[in-house]
């Protein structure tokens, strides 16, 4: 994996959530608190300025720095699950250099940090359908796409949407919006598998 | 939105500094950080921390100081503060006989809380937590984030401050913790939406005569809309859903907790208070302690909740009834 | 008009019923009155009460117990208590040693005051009083009714009551009296006006930019209308104003209360808080006593006041200092 | 000065003052704080029920009754007020039968106790030309009317609606006005002075 492709994949990941900012916050006051926007321009904003600050040189230490950025910037829920995807991503790229192996790697993160499963209206359901088609070696813009939209259909069962119950249906869930982004950007700045 | 604010990004700081103006006496703030700590801690005891988003003011801050919290974390305004503002706290208040960490039950809260945990048993500190899961609105099951940690936290921070201070271990305090939460219970009520400065507007309309049971104190829904109604109709339904809860026997010993969400006076807190007094009365149930007021805000809401504590053992008492030294109990 | 009440007629009854309730460790009510009295009196002391209309709490039942008040008398909302009613609390706080009264400067309640202590002057009841007038915003002079009474009376009832605690005599108490109120100067800016709920509308209604400076604590107009500003600007605007009335001399020394109208949180009282210790600071000042929270509020009124004290003597400061039994100090 | 006339009086103050109750208060929310009326209800509904409880014999009795419950029961500036104007007419009352005296020494009560004087846009605005065409042989409705109209024209210097200063004109004032009332129902009552 080429260390200037997820530098450039962080870059647009972080232009991506900012032009989104109100956007995501507006998802999450409908069925959250309003600020996963707030939270994530935070993050990936304070993660550009690390990565500018600190150059790493390897992936494992982009995504280390950026997981551990996010960690200590975002607070909330979003905080410590992005934050563990990439720890564990840095932790996976420190041995192989399979994007499919690294993203199973963060879901496994964001999933022991969460406690949460498939099917519970969170992030992972916009990460699992992406590293499915990953494997399948199918996955597009249309895919991500497809996961994201799919959030809408779900009843949530974790996070503060679940306190909405049956109402949390007919809502895009804000985690998996922003976690679509981090995967468009990611096919836009050429990190691919091979 | 009309607020007295300066910047909507910097409403936390600017809190945080004219706190610790207003309080230099008691505590302080960890430098950089959203961490206000008690000037000084009872040496050799089990350091007690708190926290979460700001926006419940006076908590968790206000209950800082000897007889209740060694340190509170403050985040930004309803998000958790990050692990490392968590670990600075657990750092700084540890005495060397460990530190328990009082977390409400939302996703960020016990995610971040349980990072800095890993981070801080890495420096060799023994943490030790509890999760409060107070709010009956929300269903309890293990297929749902489960019920939230309301204003029944502080009367978590009152009992374990108090044995913090006289001394208990670190297990004691744990086995202590476990016995209290399930015999907390909150229900509350709103009148109005809370407005986050930085959101700008409120988090949920209601119209001039409706009012919701049950929400959360971040702005959660809560589990049914209707037209506002008198005071003693207002405690009957949150009575009534207590009473199921807590499946009320005559005699029993209960601690009470009328608190204000943030804009509702002081007048209307006391009239519900007064609406619920007699339906406990007539329950048969003998109400040893009471505390009315705003404890645990949700900005700006209008409401109020109610908290009872079954008092299993007369120490719980005690240790509600021991005087502290901090600004808001 | 959104409100948790029973009939709008017996809010002051349902609420000092709640507030016996809660609080009757503290304090019990004279039967029938709107009188709330602290149960244990050191003897042999001067007496000290207040009161005036209900709609200011904490203010003024929360005052009462040992370091502050004997007694409190509660009126109807915004209507001064009778003479009647105030001759009770005259006649149960006595413990020979005299009563004082502190009445803050509004038309009905020296005039109520007045006949209750003529009275009880026939009782052979020594009373004697002082006049609170501590709010800037209103002109002085022997043509009107003069400057109100607000927040800064809370101020006195500590003072005062440190000092009849201390076993000072009804004529040292009304010395020591006259010397501070006139070192004692409020100014307020609302956000929006109060509702009593037997008017069931806002005394004046400002639009969702606006707001007014030097309102009175029963929706009595201010001197000014303006855009709303950051809290910074209305710090300034309340600092200079107080600056002029006092005449600021470097390292003088002083004492704050920042004091919330009813509706507006604690985040937004300590943001203001610092922005005005910064000012204070500028200004080369010691200020050497500070308070933060609701203690004389008017309603559900969003706003706030800033009161100062010159703390000509060191007695003073350690008058404020000393602890009290008290549920709202 | 007859016994009977002096009750009448008074129920048909009771009943005028309680006809317009929202307008007196209206009228104080505009200078004041709103709650004229209702102090003034209920201080005259309280003098009903002491009169007919206790049946007084005399008019000085039933001034004294009067100015007591309105005092114990009406609170704010216009029960001390009011109050002190029907002791210091049961007072008067006592030795002669004079209502002008009578109501002399009335407003002489208000002054003392209000500490003001005419011209300041209180109910002494009302008091004192009824009082000076009572001595002059011409009271009427009309000029009851007229003196109350007059306080529109004033601006206040005591009570609540001082602090307005130069806002306060234009606005009547509702002590005046109960006043008024006072002195309508005296005079359908039939209390004159011989
Ligand atoms: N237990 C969980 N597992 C996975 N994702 C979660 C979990 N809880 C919350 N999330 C995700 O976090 C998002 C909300 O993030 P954010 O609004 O930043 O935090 P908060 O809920 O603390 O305000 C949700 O939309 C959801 O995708
Ligand atoms: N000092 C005074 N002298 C005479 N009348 C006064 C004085 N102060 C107030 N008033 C009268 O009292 C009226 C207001 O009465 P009310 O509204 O019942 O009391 P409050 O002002 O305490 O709310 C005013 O309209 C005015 O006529
Ligand atoms: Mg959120
Ligand atoms: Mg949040
Ligand atoms: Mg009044
Ligand atoms: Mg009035």
């Amino acid at each position: 994996m080429n260390v200037e492709a997820v530098k450039k994949w962080m870059i647009l990941f972080t232009e991506k959530v900012n032009q989104n900012k109100a956007y995501l916050s507006e998802l999450d006051r409908a069925i959250g608190d309003g600020d996963h926007g707030m939270n994530m321009a935070r993050g990936t904003t304070e993660v550009m300025a690390a990565l500018e600050a600190k150059n790493p040189a390897t992936v494992a230490d982009v995504f280390k720095l950026t997981g551990m950025t996010l960690v200590s910037k975002v607070g909330g829920a979003s905080g410590p699950l992005y934050g563990s995807a990439f720890i564990s991503m840095a932790k996976e790229a420190g041995t192989t250099d399979s994007l499919l192996a690294i993203l199973q790697a963060g879901l496994n993160g964001i999933e022991k940090r969460g406690q949460a499963v498939p099917g519970e209206k969170t992030m992972i359901d916009t990460w699992q359908p992406v590293i499915k088609a990953l494997a399948a070696g199918n996955l597009s813009e249309q895919t991500i796409a497809d996961a994201v939209a799919h959030t809408k259909e779900i009843k949530a069962t974790k996070g503060r949407a679940s306190y909405l119950g049956e109402r949390s249906i007919g809502h895009l869930d804000p985690g998996a919006v922003s976690s679509g982004y981090l995967f468009e950007t990611m096919l836009e700045a050429g990190v691919t598998n091979d | 939105m009309k607020k007295i604010i300066n910047q909507p990004e910097e409403v936390v700081n600017d809190m945080l500094e004219g706190f610790v103006y207003a309080h230099s006496d008691l505590i302080e703030r960890i430098p950089e950080t959203g961490v206000i700590i008690r000037k000084q801690e009872t040496p050799h005891k089990v350091a007690l921390i708190s926290g979460g988003g700001s926006g419940h003011e006076p908590a968790h801050a206000g209950f800082v100081g000897a007889g209740m919290l060694s340190a509170a974390v403050c985040g930004p305004v309803f998000t958790s503060p990050t692990p490392d503002q968590i670990l600075e706290a657990i750092q700084k208040a540890d005495n060397g006989a460990g530190v328990f960490m009082v977390i409400k039950n939302y996703s960020g809260d016990v995610m971040n809380f349980d990072m800095a945990k890993e981070l801080a048993e890495m420096e060799d500190i023994a943490v030790d937590f509890i999760i409060v899961d107070d709010d009956i609105a929300v269903e309890d099951s293990t297929y749902t984030a489960g019920k939230r940690g309301v204003a029944g936290t502080v009367f978590v921070h009152k009992i374990l401050g108090a044995a913090a201070e006289n001394g208990a271990s670190l297990t004691e305090i744990k086995a202590l913790a476990e016995k209290i939460v399930p015999n907390i219970k909150t229900l509350g009520v709103a009148l109005s939406g809370a407005t986050a400065p930085e959101v700008g507007k409120p988090g949920f309309t209601l119209a001039e005569d409706e009012i919701e049971f049950g929400v959360g104190i971040h702005g959660e829904p809560g589990y049914r809309r209707e037209k506002i109604a008198p005071s003693k109709a207002l405690a009957q339904e949150i009575v009534s859903k207590l009473k199921e809860a807590f499946q009320f026997k005559p005699d029993e010993h209960y601690g009470l907790l009328v608190n204000g969400l943030g804009s509702t006076p002081l007048m209307e807190q006391y009239i519900f208070t007064n609406d619920v007094g007699s339906l406990l009365a007539a329950e048969g149930l003998n109400v040893d302690f009471k505390k009315v007021g705003d404890f645990m805000t949700s900005i700006d809401m209008a409401g109020l909740s109610l908290t009872l504590i079954r008092l299993e053992e007369n120490k719980w008492l005690d240790y509600l009834n021991v005087p502290t030294k901090t600004i808001a109990w």
